[in-house]
């Protein structure tokens, strides 16, 4: 009994730490600016193949993985620089299809360059499995943990500690104010992108082993991401990392005790139930309206 | 209408913007509110049009109770008002933004909008019409079709008093409609509150122009960090030694 | 001085929009153009509803798909498996769409922000997974039959041929010429809803909400009465869609479809009844005209949406309009200058 | 877009031309009938979810139809190949398959990759009079029969059937099925809940995943930990199965594993590496060219497509590039026996048509039956050391 337990909460975590990553991208850019960037699962679609590419020309793992996250912090860079800056004074919604542009851009690039076809990514260690109180984990899954957090720990660090941190925190509560006090907002709203496709590419690179990677894998993982998001109340870093866990752990044991069929449509319930109750999201500020 | 306020109290984040207030302004009556800046003027407004719930404390308005009430049901009982930051849809006409301010008069049921029924059509007309006349009166008829956007700060001004007399307000407030003006449109804004007062409608008004204030008031309210520091008549006003304190000692 | 509206006034956009329709299938004799234009007529009207959330109540919805999908699938399920005519089975979708918009909506609209769209996107998804799963309702992920549009006993089918006053008219041509009715009533009526007080009320929410409050006008109320309206919308373009097209799959109410939806609004322009139908056109036009490049069909595709709308902020139709004001005015200026000297 | 007859760039202006001329101002805009080459449509899904399946596909029609060609055509025409991608959605593949039949007045369709696309499709094929040749594997594209519709794979009652006979013959009785939410997966898990008591098999534990999955420990230990599981049988086709494979190497589960054809590729056992021994599954003889006996009238066959297919693309063959090869073949079979393209003549060659060696199996197509195949076309394979092996 706790052995399956602990199997269902094993596999939930896992695939709820990379949701984590993915949410945590979808708030860092929608605190920066408020849009959307759907393109945000690409990012982990191009952390994965690129990875996947490099390691096929000969490339050493960690160079490669380096040299993914590298390419995908440079599209991220990209992006807000040639697609979002110049649209700067379109409506948000405007804003948001085109990051969904992109995001079919970057997977039509995807397609052509590394085909249609599924890649596995080898574990970063062996063995590839170990047993714990009778469940099975893959040692990926520690790694996907280990990341996660130490991510997490790093990107709150830099937002306490570096003065670019706190200035893209002032930008997130109060752009207007943020430039007054001579923050570069556009740099910061960059920086934001930029790193937002970093989470992105990590996730997208320590779960290729487990979860396979394709030139779509963004589609879905991308959308996991946002839903996460939501739950934890799109805004907020705590609800990012809460929300994906809770995502995670909710399919997985959905899918182990209750329904396989509606497994997905639990977290969406949750979104509903959460939006309709909890309005705010669980972590989600409270924004006192100015006249 | 009479607009009584007891014991109103607002704080932000543990400053006391507003601080047990009592005031009665009474039908009929233009009313000032002045003080020095951040004595929580705006925020009292904010309070009465129902922008901001109060923490405690109760607003009468002819004796009915509308603590909490949302703006929209405030317009709908003849209270309205203006911004010192001006609200105007920047994305409609001037005279679309007064239209606007005739909503509860208008027809405006879903079926008989979603046919077009006569009835809306005649309407419209008629607020069309009522709408172009309030512009006029208020100095505005050179704007009648431009785009809101297009209009100057001052105009904008009395586009925001025509909008809100629009709605028949029996009470208006006024929050610094005079900022930013020069010498002659204050003169015209002081004729426009007068006219509007001779029509029996209450003015309270928030200023910063004491002359304006001074000459057109019938009573003043002066507020310092929230709490009442004296009211009266200008000439009481400004004879009272708490205020000459505040406004030059402080 | 001249406003640039971004809707070009009722008197030049209706003609307009019934003389294309109207000429159109003069100018083609091929099914295949007529199919895609009955499609392209039902998108739009859909997108034309979506607007006026989108556009003027400044509501994003993710999951309209979903009100597509049940209106597709509450007619044929209805009509094909329960044997309802197909007038009561579109009216009873509708219903339960409408009844569904606003237990949703009323909670939701009272709230800043983007919370309707993460309901909506929930709500849109739900609403895709039961159609996979519940196989023996909707059968499932292969997608089911519909029967064909029928009213007083008179069988709609895009596959037959009709004799009408002696006439003979193909199904795909009376199927046309449905879509492209629905789509000037659908037109109409968002024209009546937006220049109506609703409608004024609503761009006032656009431009300043408090402004809109402090007059009255219960903004609450006019954002939830017009997601209503819209979703009625939805319902009602999938119910007529499902009978077209015979057979429909989950895909109708994916979140890629809503996507799709939001897509052709904002491309077209937001808050532009006439700019959105074309966006719905091109969006649907564009695949088949991207369709011979291949593999790189994906990527042009994204690379246009994007461009367009890096350069076209405003949409397709404002930002033409206010290019051709523009030069108007120009030409006008100079001819005043010609007149003073 | 057409394969061979024109050059590339010429025909994209000139199609897109006419497509704007007609949609946007409206254009008499028949297509040019050109030196009458023979039009073959195909609708595929070349990307999207079901790319697994319509990419191969794909592939191999422009292969064959160059090779066709390069040895003159078919009745001393060219065959000219029309093909769009669907992107699995109904929708799309239904506007194509309009486009084929009323633009570019195709003479035969094939497809589409999955049972949706195909349905949509169905009744314009049907209105227009023109015959459909399917690769998707339900049965109620060909069961009951329409005239027009024709289709290669085995249905998934076939594939369910030869697993479970299977399992028959090695006395299991209680297994657990888990399947994927898509199409296929769906339609075999139906087909297999219906006949596994034919078999005297009950299923005790029955799991989905959504196609999209990237985990399915959860839906594996459970099916693992209900009581009396003797082997489990996932139906399922692209990166799921290679996921559920990888888990249920990974959980340590030692009853025997049973995929369908939704895995028979090479690429399968890329993914799934060592984790995939053991697995069985039934399969066309594709995968296993070299291990048929020397007399099997499809050696030659297989062996063949394989080759072109490798030596061309420069990847591995899967099932279902089998059945658009099948599919281009009983094509061009009818074409030839009836002589000439006109549809009905052509389509009643296609129901006459006996003992035809196709990649996927023997068609015998007759008017009651437009598939043609028995179970018997199911090879059972099994992997051993990360290579297919026959099941005697």
């Amino acid at each position: 009994m706790l052995a399956e337990f602990l199997q269902y909460l094993i596999a939930g975590v896992t695939i709820g730490a990379t949701y984590a990553l993915v949410a945590l991208g979808f708030t860092l850019v929608y605190n920066a600016s408020h849009v959307i960037n759907f393109a945000q699962g690409e990012m982990l679609m191009i952390g994965g193949m690129a990875t996947v590419a490099l390691l096929a020309l000969g490339v050493p793992l960690p160079l490669a993985i380096a040299l993914a996250i590298l390419t995908a912090a440079l599209l991220g860079l990209l992006l807000h620089r040639l697609a979002i800056a110049p649209a700067r004074q379109a409506d948000v919604v405007t804003l948001i299809i085109i990051t969904i542009g992109a995001a079919i851009f970057l997977r039509g690039i995807a397609q052509v360059i590394w085909g249609r076809d599924y890649h596995s990514l080898p574990s970063f260690s062996q063995p590839e499995a170990i047993n714990l109180f009778g469940a099975t984990m893959y040692t990926q899954s520690l790694w996907v943990l280990g990341i996660s957090a130490m991510v997490v720990i790093l990107l709150a660090l830099f937002f306490a500690r570096t003065a670019v941190g706190r200035a893209t925190l002032a930008v997130c509560m109060n752009k207007r104010a943020a430039r007054l006090m001579g923050v570069r907002v556009e740099w910061v709203l960059t920086l934001a992108f930029t790193l937002a496709a970093v989470l992105g590419a990590i996730a997208g690179v320590v779960a290729a082993p487990i979860t396979l990677t394709s030139y779509d894998i963004g589609i879905m993982l991308g959308l996991k991401g946002f839903v996460a998001a939501a739950i934890g109340g799109l805004g907020s870093g705590v609800g990012a990392i809460v929300g994906g866990l809770l995502l995670g752990i909710s399919e997985a044991m959905t899918a182990g005790y209750l329904s396989s069929d509606y497994k997905d449509a639990v977290a969406f319930l949750l979104i509903l139930l959460i939006l309709l109750f909890m309005p705010r999201g669980l972590f989600g500020s409270r924004e006192a309206e100015r006249v | 209408m009479r607009l009584e306020v007891k014991g109103l109290s607002k704080a932000f984040g543990g400053v006391h913007a507003v601080d047990e207030l009592d005031f009665t302004v009474e039908p009929g009556q233009i009313y000032a509110v002045i003080g020095p800046n951040g004595a929580g003027k705006t925020t009292l407004f904010n309070l009465i049009s129902g922008i901001y719930r109060p923490d405690c404390g109760e607003i009468r308005l002819n004796d009915e109770r509308v603590t909490n009430l949302p703006p929209e049901q405030l317009a709908a009982r003849g209270m309205l008002r203006t911004f010192q930051h001006m609200q105007v849809c920047m994305n409609m006409s001037a005279l679309e933004n007064v239209m606007l301010g005739r909503h509860l008069h208008t027809v405006r049921g879903f079926w008989s909008a979603l046919l077009r029924l006569p009835q809306l059509r005649r309407s419209e007309q008629a607020c069309r019409e009522q709408a172009a006349e309030l512009l006029e009166f208020v100095g505005c008829h050179d704007y009648l079709e431009s785009a809101a956007s297009a209009l100057p700060y001052g105009a904008l001004k009395r586009l925001e008093i025509a909008r809100a007399l629009a709605a028949k307000p029996g009470i208006l407030l006024l929050d610094e409609p005079a900022a930013g003006l020069n010498t002659t449109e204050t003169a015209a804004l002081e004729r426009l509150i007068a006219s509007i007062a001779a029509d029996g409608i209450t003015v309270v008004l928030v200023e910063h122009d004491m002359k304006l204030v001074m000459s057109i008031s019938e009573q003043v309210l002066v507020l310092d960090y929230g709490r009442r520091l004296a009211v009266g008549t200008p000439t009481e006003v400004r004879q009272n030694p708490d205020v000459i304190a505040a406004y030059l000692g402080g | 001085m001249v406003i640039p509206r971004w809707i070009p006034g009722k008197v030049s956009g209706m003609p307009l929009l019934i003389a294309v329709l109207l000429l159109f299938p003069l100018t083609t004799g091929n099914e295949f153009h007529l199919d895609i234009a009955t499609q392209m007529a039902l998108i739009a009207a859909t997108v034309v509803g979506l607007n006026l959330l989108v556009g003027y109540a400044g509501q994003v919805s993710l999951g309209h798909a979903a009100f597509f999908a049940i209106g597709a699938y509450g007619s044929a399920v209805l009509t094909s498996t329960y044997g309802w005519s197909a007038v009561p089975a579109l009216l009873g979708s509708a219903a339960l769409v409408a009844a569904i918009a606003w237990l949703f909506g009323r909670p939701l609209l009272r709230l800043k922000g983007h919370y309707l769209s993460m309901a909506t996107l929930g709500f849109g998804i739900i609403v895709a997974i039961v159609i996979n799963n519940e196989g023996w309702l909707t059968g499932g992920p292969d997608g089911m039959a519909v029967a064909p549009f029928s009213i007083f006993g008179f069988e709609l089918s895009v596959f037959d041929d009709y004799t009408l006053w002696g006439v003979e008219v193909t199904g795909a041509l009376l199927w046309y010429v449905v879509a492209a009715f629905l789509l000037v009533v659908a037109v109409w009526i968002a024209l009546n809803i937006i220049d109506s007080p609703i409608g004024r009320a609503l761009r006032a929410v656009h431009g300043s909400e408090v402004a809109a409050r402090v007059v009255g006008v219960d903004t609450a109320h006019y954002k939830l009465m017009i997601f209503v309206v819209s979703a009625i919308y939805a319902s009602v373009m999938g119910s007529f869609y499902a009978h077209y097209t015979g057979f429909i799959t989950p895909e109708l109410a994916t979140f890629e479809h809503s996507i799709e939806l939001i897509t052709m609004v904002v491309l077209g322009g937001m808050g532009s009844t006439f700019g959105v139908i074309i966006g719905a056109v091109l969006l649907l036009l564009l695949p088949q005209l991207l369709a011979d490049f291949q593999q790189y069909e994906m990527l042009l595709f994204g690379l246009i949406l994007m461009l367009t709308m890096i350069f076209m902020p405003k949409g397709l139709l404002p930002t033409l309009c206010q290019l051709f004001t523009r030069v108007l005015d120009r030409s006008r200026l100079s001819a005043r200058r010609r007149d003073e000297t | 877009m057409r394969t061979l007859s024109r050059t590339p760039a010429r025909t994209l202006a000139r199609r897109t031309l006419a497509l704007v001329a007609a949609l946007a101002c409206g254009g008499l805009t028949a297509p040019l009938l050109a030196a009458d080459p023979i039009r073959i449509g195909a609708f595929v899904s070349a990307t999207g979810p079901a790319s697994l399946l319509g990419d191969p596909e794909l592939k191999t029609l422009e292969l064959y139809v160059e090779k066709i060609n390069e040895q003159g055509g078919v009745l001393g025409r060219e065959l000219e190949l029309i093909h769009y991608d669907d992107a699995g959605r109904a929708s799309e593949a239904r506007r194509y398959a309009n486009r084929l039949l009323r633009s570019d007045r195709v003479d035969l369709l094939i497809g589409g990759s999955t049972t949706g696309t195909t349905m949509a499709a169905v009744p314009l094929a049907e209105r227009a009079g023109r015959p459909l040749i399917s690769m998707a594997g339900a049965i109620e594209i060909t069961e009951p029969v329409r005239p027009w519709i024709f289709k290669t794979p085995q249905t998934d009652r076939m594939a369910a059937e030869r697993v479970l006979e299977d399992m028959q013959q090695r006395g299991i009785e209680r297994i657990g099925l888990i399947s994927g939410t898509d199409s296929f997966g769906r339609s075999g898990r139906e087909q297999t809940h219906a006949i596994a008591a034919d078999y005297g098999i009950e299923i005790v534990a029955d799991r989905t995943y959504g196609p999209q999955d990237t985990d399915m420990t959860s839906q594996l230990t459970r099916i693992r930990n209900t009581e009396g599981v003797e082997a489990v049988f996932n139906f399922g086709f692209g990166q799921g199965p290679a996921i559920v494979t990888r888990n249920y190497a990974h959980l340590g589960i030692e009853l025997p594993l049973y995929q369908s054809h939704g895995v028979a590729s090479d690429r399968f056992l890329e993914l799934v590496g060592s984790a995939g021994e053991g697995v069985r599954l039934p399969a066309s003889p594709l995968l296993v060219p070299d291990a048929l006996p020397e007399d099997d009238p499809q050696r030659p066959v297989v062996q063949a497509y394989k080759e072109a297919y490798e030596a061309r693309w420069g990847e591995s063959v899967s099932t279902f590039g089998g059945y658009a090869y099948d599919a281009l073949m009983l094509a061009v079979e009818a074409m030839e026996k009836a002589g000439t393209t006109e549809p009905e003549a052509v389509r009643s060659a296609l129901e006459r048509i006996e003992g035809f060696v196709g990649v996927t199996g023997t068609f015998n197509l007759s008017p009651e039956d437009h598939n043609g195949l028995d179970p018997s076309s199911f090879r059972l394979l099994e992997v051993r050391d990360g290579r297919w092996h026959l099941v005697d």
